[in-house]
Parts: structure tokens; C-alpha cells; sequence
């Protein structure tokens, strides 16, 4: 653990919140994108196989 | 030549027979491992030997001396090959090569090819193409009639394309022979290109077009025919279950009869000009050309037609025909077959038409107009 | 105070390899910028410059600029990391002349039109033979980078006994085995199948033996294209942030994730192949999957070490620390460019590999927009990133024009989404890969020509970018002083305290025995089977 | 070996989203059977193709079989497709098979999932039904009501490959 001062210690009590928060939103994002278009175009489309 | 000539005719009826078999068999000849390493294994020196037969039609070093026959000479040797192998298969239908092939054995065939393609290649220097939409069919094709453009397949300049196997090169061809090519190819009269492959570029090509192209590769200028008159056998007998009918690009085989200045100038009727043409083709196109252009034959067709004949009593032409016609057996055709064929002569020599056919007897006295 | 500070040891060797990776980038870039204007019909038409150009295009991208960058950077990285001088320099050079000897003889191939057989080489259309062979020079060349670099690591795992090896090099130890594993595939494809039908040995060729050996290929080599960028994201970035590694142990898994999860699936780019069938497609297909996880996982280590030195420097809030990240700095920004670039580029993956929804965009130009976004908006962004970082501590000289740099990163990251956007959806629209100009049925491109307009000038920004770049970096090494940053700047300090890590994730052994493993069961039939069962190989064929 | 609890959550639920995308391609290929064209039992002999039975030049084009499905063969030979014109209905079931006598070539039709890779010495089969409104999106409506929309060569062949395609019209079922 790195020696940080007590001031910095406070800065960094809500490490890593926000990347949390950042990857969650885009990880459900890309995971709806995703559905979207395979149900909405390519299953559209039709079977395959 | 009138060896030839006595040959060929001969060959005739054997090759009709065979003419409805045919069409449905592809070509033959595959590009597999065994046929190539087969043809690139040919003989130049002993195929040199076998041309000797082919020196009239094809020139001494396999530069024809007339537009009708093709140059062999830097061809690509598979292609060759495979002509060879169509005719003798009967794949290919030509009343005097079948004949010629007929004795040919593969080896032949492949010593045959492997000879003409070391001959220097014949042809004019390209003369500039009179069109640049004739460059852009052979540089670009033309998406929306779905062409594929010439350089694809037949190179830069039409020099053959040895990286596909059978493509054959164009450059400094015979321009007429191109053109009768192009148009066998549209009619579906030639077939032995591999899943249509001509067939379906040249339906879709103009008349005009093809004589673009013809000039482009030949470097020599080629007017453009009217329509091919159909010839016997030329629609495929069994269409496709999707038969691309041969669309507006090519017109139909009806002749362009010219204006009958009111029914006593006309001399034959199209229908019988029509029935003429077919017998011509039978009979007459091999020595004179299909284009009536001549080869070993005179032409029968522009100058060489009104200086023989213009002017001058109907009965002139039709001693010379109904006579001494067919060469190998003169006088061998019926009246009313002689009668159809010179029915077919006047109509594409621009002699109106009418409602009257010509016949033998009324019409002998009768002069025919001059030019 | 300006110190003249002699340059790194090895500065030298590592300038070299990467003047001639960005020199060959520049030409590519070109020759992008004419192929972007080429379809869109604004050049005429013609076939044959279009594809030699795309050849050169893919054989420089794809080959040259990474194979040269990765194994330049790889021995700055390996020497700072280590404090040790890169081992065997002599070797190090050899393999340095024989890839620029391999590499000289390929592009001379494609600019004599002999080889426009595109960067995947399409048997059984042939190129010359000097294609083949400048192509496996190149490759044989970087196998000195893999052993110098493995070697580096043993010999301080010696001397170091009971210690973590260092994370930068523990991530290029891993980016060389990943590209030992990978090259493999193209390795037997190019010299059991493409020299000898090139040179005439053989008559014939078996295709889809080739292509699946390519396919084992074409996968894991994104990684090794990949891993340097995520070495620079996670030792690099956050110290030059000002913060610090999120976490030293997760950095090694999403490491060792990628070695395991990235080599076995090629078989996605076989997806509409024949030969395979489904259930293997499915296997390679559910482990493609996988690769996600260490993907996701890189992104949120360095995002994580982004919003310590964000909240350091006065962040607050749940995002707030984004604004105070230090966007002046042109490696910072071209580290958090990259992290975004990749939620876009690993969006346009998930569909290629998602099986059967492949049918939805195999070969149209949504494939090709996928990888000019991952590839050129992730991958070359950490190279910028790296050259930017490494410049100073390489040549002894400060960094020319800092702003500059930043809007050389800015513009690349702009023109590539307007290069790249569009392209996506001109792929959603079916229009094919690799058409040199619009010889359909006019109607039929319409469609696609608003959107390909617009990716010209994306293209024309790429280019300018791409030239900035090394315009900035030619002036760095030679006019301004003494820069005062020292070769000796340590690698990001982990946040959490890293305790010692077990010896798997230490040391290689285990992941290479397992990825036997893995090969063997994802690749072992799918390529035997082209012995087991009677094939029809094709003949060779040209391409004009 | 400690994992940030944050971290530990979010890589959860990664492995949730990849796991249910995985769920929803696992359950088309198992209950919609649904699955990339694959035909890995099928050699041919590309390079004498067109004197085989099933590839022979009159067997191309669609073929309705008796059971009303539709058959279309077609043949990719450098720079064409064989045939360049053929009509399917729509909504029915259509097995494409595609065979190559030269090199590597592939097709895609904009609007459906007809998308294959077309290898030498092996014949391809991709089983699909059109779907008329979204074919309708990418092609060019036909006054008789039907959509005619382009079939690609999507695989580079050679410098003819940009020429190379056919016309697919798509017959609406009334």
C-alpha cells in the first residue's frame, strides 16, 4: 500500500466507484445493444443454418 | 479448295445428327490436375506435323488468311485444346472442324495446341477503338446489365490471362471471326463455354457493341451485322429450368427487309427469305461465310454481289446457282430450295421484298436492279 | 536545468525498429486514404492498383508496423522493467535486418502487382514466391524478440528468487508466448503448403487446410497486437497519471486470461466455412466468449488506476474525477482514448463471434470497420501512447511539441470515428468486403454512397494524424535540450499491496502445458480431419 | 490473492451477460435451430464440377421440390455467378447450394442471412426463409409487387470481384 497522507486517504474512500459505476453502464449497454440487434435484425432476417 | 469444299459437305449430314444430341452435354474438358499437366506435356514439333492438314483455313503459321476462319497462332494451349476436344465430342458444332477432328486422338490434340501456341500471334496493331463506351465495357463492364468486363478474363488488351486455366486470347484475333463468335455465343448456336459463362455476356451485348469489340481486340474495323440469320439447330433444345430468353439487346433473327417500293418491285417475300436463310447456312455459309462475307467461296454480299449480278437478268444468278451449286454436287438442289437461298442473297443485299415470292419461272427475265 | 542524459542503453535498437514501424504506418496510411477515395469511385476504377494497395495496406498494418513496434517497445520495456540490458543485443539486431530484408522483398512483390493477394493470402490464387518468402522472413525475425525476452525473464526470475517479476514484463513475456503460440497456424500454412506451391514442389493445393491453419492464426494474433497496449494501459498510464495500478494481481489474470482464452478460437473467422462443423463452431464460438471477461476486466483495472490519480488531483463525486484526469499529458490522453475506443471495437466483436449471427455480417464491411476500430482506435492509440512516453527516455530529448501530440491523438481518435461509424453501418447494409469500385448496378451502391463519402474524410484525417505523429517525433530526437525526465521513471506502484504470487502466476510452465491442452482439443480434429478424410485439393490460380 | 470488492461484482456480473448471451445463442441453435451454414460432410471435386451431376449447367437456378421447399444450386466461377438471375419466394423454406471450380469465393444477400463461405472441394448449404419486409428494406421493388435485392460475391476472388453478383427477386407469398 502506497504511504499516502491522511488527505489523500480521504480523496480515495470511494475508489473505484466510479469506474463501477462507468464499466457497469457500459457493460449493459453493450449487452442491450447486442440483444437489439441479434433479435432485431439478424433473427429478423430470418433463420439460418 | 475444292477438295475441301467436296470434304466438308460430305461431313454435313453426319454432323446434323448429331446436332440435337449435343446440345445438352457440356464441354468435356476439365481443369483438372491430369488434363493440365496432359496438355502441358503436348508436343510443338509433332503438332507441327499435324498442322499441315489445317493450312488452308488456318495459314501457315496458324494466321488465317480469311476474316471467317480464327488465328490459332499464340493461343492459349488449353483453350485449343478444349476447342479441339468440343468439336470432336460434338459439344462444338461446325460442319468442317468436326470433320477435320474427327481423326484426331488427345495427344494429337494436345501437340496440336502446344504448337500453335508458340506461333507468333497475327492481327494489325490495335487501331484506337471508334467508341469510348466500347473502353469502358472492356476496361469496366456495365453494372446494371450485369457484363463483367473483358480484361477480367481475357487480360489486358485481350493478351489471355495464364493465371485462369482455358481463357483464351483475343488480341490481333480476325474481326469477323470475332463477331460471328460473339454472336453464335448470343444466339446460343456455340455453347461449349462452361456454365454459360459467353453465352450470358454476349446475349446482353447490342449488334453495335459487338462490332465495337470486335474492332477493339481484331484492330481492325468491323461493321456491325444485322442480326445472325438463325441457323439450323441454334436455339438450345432443352432450355433451363431458367432460360435467360435472349433479351431485347439481341433483335430477333428477322431479316431487315427492305422497302418494297409498291409489289411489283418486290422480288421475294420475307418468309421466304427467312427459309432461304436457314438454307444457307446448311449449305452455302462454310465457303462463303456466314456473313456472306466470302472465304474460300467468293462473298456474295456488297460489291462482289451487284458487280456478278446488278443489272442483269435474274436468270444469270439463277443459272450460276440452281446450277453449278453446290460445289461438290452441282445441281444436286430442288428447285424450290435454290429459289430460297437466292431469295435470301436479295435480301440482304437490300433488293426490296413484296408480297409475291420469287420463283423460276415468272421472275427469269426480270432484271435486277443495278448499283 | 537541462542534464544531458545519455540515452537508454539499447535506445539505439529500439529507435530503429520503431522509425521503420511508423515510417512503413505513414506509407499505409497513404495507400488507406487512396482506398477510401477509390471506392467511392472518386479515382476512376482500377481493380489492380486497388488491390494492391489493400495488400500492402493489411501486409504493412497488420504485419510490418506491429511486428517491428512490439518488438522495439518490447526491449525498451523488458530493459526498463528488469534495469538489465537487453540480452543478446547482437541477436536482437540480426533478427532486426533479417525482418526489414523480409519485409522490403514483400512490399517489393505487391508493388510489382505480383502478390495482390491480400494480407491473408487467399490460396489457391498465388502470389510470386518472394511474397511468401519476404512474409516468413519477417515472421522468423520477431521469433529473436520471443527468446530474448523469455530468456530476460528466466535470468531475472534467477537472480530474483522468491520475487514477483515485474508486471511490464510479465504482460510482454506473456505477449511473446502469445505470439509464439499464434504464429504457428500461418508458419505451417506458408511453409508446408504456400513456398512450395509457389515455387512448383507441389501441384496442388489443400485449401481449407489452409485456412484453417490461417484461422488459428488470424485470432490470437490480435492479441499479440493488443497485449503491448494493455502493458502500456496498466504499468504506464497510471503512473504517468499520477495514481496508481488499481491492482497488480488482476493485471497478471486478465494476462494470463488472455494467453488462455485467446489462442484456442480462431475458428470464428471459419464460421461460414463448410468443412467445420457446427458443434466445433460452437466449442470455439462459447470460448470466444470467454475472451470477454479479461477484456472487461482490463478496462476496469486501468479505469479504476484512472480514478485514483483523478480523485488525487481533486475528483469528487461519482464521475467527477473523470474531468480532473490529466488530459494535458498526450500519454494520459492517449490512454483513456484507447479505453473508450475499446467499448465501441469490442461492441463490433461480440456480433462477428455471436455463432450464427455472424450470417448477419461475415465478409461485408461491418468485419472491416470491427478491426480498423480495435485494431487502429485501441491498439495504435497505445502505440502512440508508448512511442510518446518512451521518446524522451530513448533519445535524451524532451518531447517536441506536447500539444501538439495531443491534438495528433485527438485527430486520430476523431477520424477514426468518422471513418469508422459509417463504415459500420455501410457493413449493416451488406455492401461486400474488398471491392475495389462500385461495378454493381447503380441503384444498388446508391445506397451506400452518402456514407462512404463521409468516410473519406475520416480517411484524409488519419492520414493527417498519422503524419503528425511523425513529424513530432523526428523533431523530438533532434533540436530541443535535455528533456528532464529520466530513463530511471519506475513503472506504476500497485495500490493495493501485492502479496507474493503463487508460482502460477509467476511463471509460464502451467499455461503453456494447458494450452496444449486446450489447442489440441479446440484445433486437433478440425485440422486432422483434412488427413482423415479424402480431399479434392484445387490447382493454383492467378489473381489478375 | 485479494479482489477489490467492486471489482468482484462487476466481473460477476460480466460473467452474467456473457453467460445469457451465450444462453440466447446456445437456444437458437437448439430450439430454433439456428446455427452458421455448415456442410463438413460434403467434398466435391471442384475442378471437374461442371461434369458432376448435381452442379451439371442445366441442374442450376431455383427448383421448387415436391414438398414445396425451394432448391436454389448456383456456381461461383471467377467473375460470375451461374445463374445471375433467379427468383424464391418468400417465407419458404430455401436450401442454397453453391459450389466453386476455381477459387475461394463467398455470398451474401443484404436483408436475409444467406451468407456463406464458397471453398473449393467442398459444397456449400445454407438453409434460410426470406423475410420480405426486411428484404424489401435493401432491395429494389418490382412493379409485379416483388423485390429483386443483389446477391454478392463477398470474398476476394480476383480483380474481377468487385463485378461479380447476381439478382435475387423475392416473390411476396399472397
Amino acid at each position: 500500500m502506497p504511504d499516502l497522507t491522511p488527505e489523500q486517504k480521504e480523496r480515495l474512500k470511494d475508489v473505484p466507484k466510479g469506474t463501477w459505476a462507468l464499466t457497469m453502464t457500459v457493460a449493459i449497454t453493450m449487452f442491450l445493444a447486442w440483444v437489439a440487434l441479434y433479435v432485431g435484425k439478424f433473427l429478423a432476417q430470418g433463420p439460418v443454418s | 479448295m475444292k477438295l475441301l469444299c467436296t470434304f466438308a459437305t460430305l461431313v454435313v449430314a453426319t454432323a446434323l445428327t448429331g446436332v440435337a444430341h449435343a446440345q445438352t452435354r457440356p464441354s468435356q474438358v476439365a481443369w483438372d490436375l491430369k488434363t493440365v499437366n496432359f496438355i502441358k506435356s503436348g508436343q510443338a514439333e509433332r503438332g507441327k506435323t499435324l498442322h499441315a492438314a489445317c493450312v488452308d483455313c488456318h495459314g501457315a503459321t496458324g494466321v488465317s488468311p480469311s476474316p471467317d476462319f480464327p488465328d490459332l497462332a499464340g493461343q492459349d494451349p488449353l483453350y485449343t485444346y478444349k476447342q479441339l476436344h468440343d468439336y470432336k465430342s460434338g459439344v462444338r458444332v461446325n460442319a468442317i472442324m468436326q470433320g477435320y477432328v474427327a481423326g484426331l486422338s488427345e495427344r494429337d490434340m494436345a501437340d496440336l495446341a502446344q504448337f500453335y501456341a508458340r506461333q507468333k500471334r497475327g492481327g494489325g496493331n490495335a487501331t484506337p477503338v471508334p467508341d469510348a463506351a466500347a473502353m469502358t465495357l472492356v476496361k469496366l463492364g456495365d453494372g446494371g446489365r450485369m457484363l463483367v468486363a473483358c480484361v477480367y478474363c481475357h487480360g489486358v488488351g485481350g493478351g489471355g490471362n495464364p493465371g485462369m486455366y482455358g481463357m483464351p486470347a483475343l488480341e490481333g484475333q480476325k474481326g469477323a471471326y470475332l463477331q460471328q463468335t460473339l454472336h453464335a455465343f448470343a444466339s446460343g448456336e456455340r455453347h461449349n463455354d462452361v456454365y454459360r459463362a459467353m453465352r450470358d455476356v454476349a446475349r446482353r451485348l447490342s449488334p453495335t457493341e459487338i462490332a465495337w469489340l470486335a474492332s477493339y481486340y481484331s484492330g481492325t474495323t468491323v461493321a456491325p451485322l444485322a442480326a445472325k440469320p438463325a441457323s439450323v439447330g441454334s436455339a438450345p433444345a432443352s432450355a433451363p429450368a431458367v432460360a435467360p430468353a435472349p433479351d431485347a439487346a439481341a433483335p430477333s433473327a428477322s431479316e431487315p427487309v427492305a422497302s418494297a417500293a409498291g409489289s411489283g418491285a418486290g422480288w421475294y417475300t420475307p418468309v421466304q427469305a427467312e427459309r432461304g436463310g436457314k438454307l444457307y447456312a446448311a449449305q452455302c455459309a462454310m465457303c462463303h461465310g456466314a456473313a456472306l462475307g466470302g472465304g474460300m467461296g467468293p462473298a456474295l454480299a456488297g460489291r462482289s454481289f451487284w458487280t456478278q449480278w446488278g443489272g442483269k437478268p435474274f436468270a444469270v444468278a439463277w443459272k450460276e446457282v440452281h446450277a453449278k451449286m453446290p460445289m461438290q454436287a452441282p445441281g444436286s438442289d430442288a428447285a424450290p430450295v435454290s429459289i430460297d437461298i437466292l431469295a435470301f442473297l436479295l435480301s440482304r443485299n437490300g433488293v426490296p421484298a413484296g408480297s409475291a415470292e420469287l420463283n423460276d419461272r415468272a421472275d427469269l427475265a426480270r432484271a435486277l436492279p443495278a448499283r | 536545468m537541462t542534464t544531458n542524459i545519455a540515452p537508454a542503453p539499447s535506445g539505439r535498437l529500439v529507435l530503429a525498429h520503431v522509425w521503420v514501424a511508423f515510417l512503413l504506418f505513414g506509407v499505409a496510411l497513404l495507400l488507406g486514404v487512396y482506398q477510401v477515395l477509390a471506392r467511392d469511385g472518386v479515382l476512376g476504377s482500377h481493380a489492380a492498383s486497388y488491390y494492391a494497395s489493400t495488400t500492402l495496406h493489411g501486409v504493412v498494418m497488420g504485419y510490418a508496423l506491429t511486428i517491428f513496434f512490439i518488438t522495439g517497445i518490447g526491449y525498451a520495456i523488458s530493459e526498463r522493467a528488469l534495469g538489465t540490458r537487453v540480452w543478446a543485443p547482437g541477436l536482437a539486431w540480426l533478427c532486426f535486418w533479417v525482418m526489414l530484408a523480409g519485409t522490403v522483398l514483400a512490399a517489393l512483390s505487391i508493388l510489382a502487382g505480383k502478390a495482390s493477394v491480400l494480407y491473408t493470402f487467399y490460396p489457391p490464387q498465388m502470389a510470386h514466391w518472394s511474397f511468401y518468402v519476404g512474409a516468413a522472413l519477417l515472421v522468423a525475425g520477431s521469433i529473436g524478440w520471443i527468446v530474448i525476452t523469455l530468456v530476460m525473464s528466466a535470468q531475472w526470475k534467477g537472480a530474483h528468487r522468491g520475487q514477483n517479476l515485474p508486471l511490464a514484463q510479465f504482460g510482454m513475456s506473456i505477449c511473446a508466448l502469445v505470439w509464439a503460440w499464434t504464429m504457428v497456424g500461418v508458419v505451417l500454412e506458408v511453409l508446408l503448403q504456400l513456398i512450395p506451391l509457389a515455387f512448383g514442389l507441389t501441384q496442388s493445393i489443400d485449401v481449407n487446410l489452409a485456412r484453417a491453419l490461417f484461422a488459428w492464426t488470424l485470432h490470437p494474433i490480435v492479441y499479440f497486437w493488443l497485449i503491448p497496449t494493455y502493458v502500456f494501459l496498466y504499468t504506464i498510464v497510471p503512473e504517468e497519471a499520477g495514481g496508481y495500478l488499481f491492482s497488480d494481481e488482476m493485471a497478471r489474470v486478465a494476462f494470463v486470461m488472455l494467453l488462455i482464452f485467446g489462442l484456442p478460437i480462431g475458428m470464428h473467422h471459419l464460421y461460414m466455412d463448410p468443412p467445420h462443423s457446427a458443434g466445433f463452431k460452437l466449442l470455439q464460438g462459447i470460448g470466444t466468449f470467454l475472451v470477454v471477461i479479461p477484456t472487461m476486466l482490463t478496462g476496469f483495472t486501468v479505469w479504476a488506476s484512472l480514478e485514483i490519480s483523478g480523485r488525487l488531483r481533486g475528483g469528487t463525486g461519482l464521475f467527477g474525477w473523470m474531468r480532473r484526469l490529466k488530459w494535458d499529458d498526450p500519454v494520459v490522453l492517449a490512454g483513456v482514448m484507447a479505453l473508450f475506443m475499446l467499448i465501441l471495437g469490442g461492441f463490433g466483436g461480440l456480433v462477428n463471434a455471436a455463432y450464427a449471427q455472424n450470417a448477419m455480417v461475415h465478409n461485408t464491411q461491418w468485419v472491416t470497420a470491427h478491426f480498423h476500430y480495435i485494431f487502429g482506435g485501441v491498439a495504435v492509440t497505445g502505440y502512440f501512447g508508448l512511442a510518446y512516453y518512451f521518446w524522451p527516455r530513448l533519445t535524451g530529448r524532451a518531447l517536441w511539441a506536447p500539444k501538439l501530440a495531443l491534438a495528433q491523438i485527438w485527430l486520430w481518435i476523431i477520424g477514426m470515428n468518422i471513418l469508422s461509424l459509417p463504415w459500420h453501418y455501410v457493413g449493416l447494409l451488406g455492401m461486400p468486403r474488398r471491392i475495389a469500385y462500385y461495378a454493381y448496378a447503380p441503384e444498388i451502391a446508391a445506397q451506400w454512397l452518402p456514407w462512404t463519402g463521409i468516410m473519406i474524410i475520416g480517411g484524409v484525417l488519419l492520414c493527417l494524424s498519422g503524419w503528425l505523429l511523425l513529424l513530432i517525433l523526428f523533431l523530438s530526437g533532434r533540436t530541443l535540450p535535455a528533456s528532464s525526465a529520466t530513463m530511471a521513471g519506475g513503472f506504476a506502484r500497485p495500490y493495493e499491496a501485492t502479496a507474493v504470487l503463487p508460482r502460477s502466476l509467476n511463471g509460464f510452465a502451467l499455461w503453456n502445458w494447458l494450452l496444449l491442452a486446450l489447442m489440441a482439443m479446440a484445433w486437433g480434429y478440425p485440422i486432422v480431419q483434412f488427413f482423415l478424410v479424402k480431399q479434392y485439393p484445387a490447382l493454383p490460380w492467378g489473381f489478375s | 490473492m485479494s479482489i477489490n470488492v467492486y471489482e468482484k461484482r462487476y466481473l460477476i456480473t460480466v460473467s452474467v451477460l456473457v453467460g445469457l448471451m451465450l444462453t440466447l445463442i446456445v437456444g437458437s441453435f437448439v430450439l430454433l435451430n439456428i446455427y452458421p451454414p455448415s456442410n463438413s460432410g460434403e467434398t466435391i471435386d471442384s475442378t471437374r464440377l461442371h461434369l458432376s451431376e448435381e452442379f451439371a449447367e442445366s441442374n442450376l437456378g431455383a427448383r421448387t421440390n415436391p414438398d414445396g421447399t425451394v432448391t436454389v444450386r448456383l456456381v461461383m466461377a471467377k467473375y460470375l455467378v451461374h445463374p445471375q438471375e433467379f427468383t424464391i419466394p418468400a417465407d419458404v423454406q430455401v436450401t442454397f447450394r453453391i459450389a466453386t471450380p476455381d477459387v475461394v469465393h463467398g455470398l451474401n444477400v443484404p436483408g436475409t442471412n444467406i451468407n456463406t463461405m464458397v471453398v473449393p472441394g467442398y459444397v456449400s448449404q445454407v438453409r434460410t426463409q426470406v423475410v420480405f419486409p426486411e428484404v424489401a428494406k435493401h432491395g429494389i421493388r418490382n412493379p409485379d409487387g416483388s423485390v429483386t435485392v443483389p446477391l454478392f460475391c463477398n470474398e476476394y476472388c480476383g480483380y474481377g470481384h468487385q463485378s461479380m453478383w447476381a439478382r435475387v427477386t423475392v416473390k411476396p407469398i399472397r
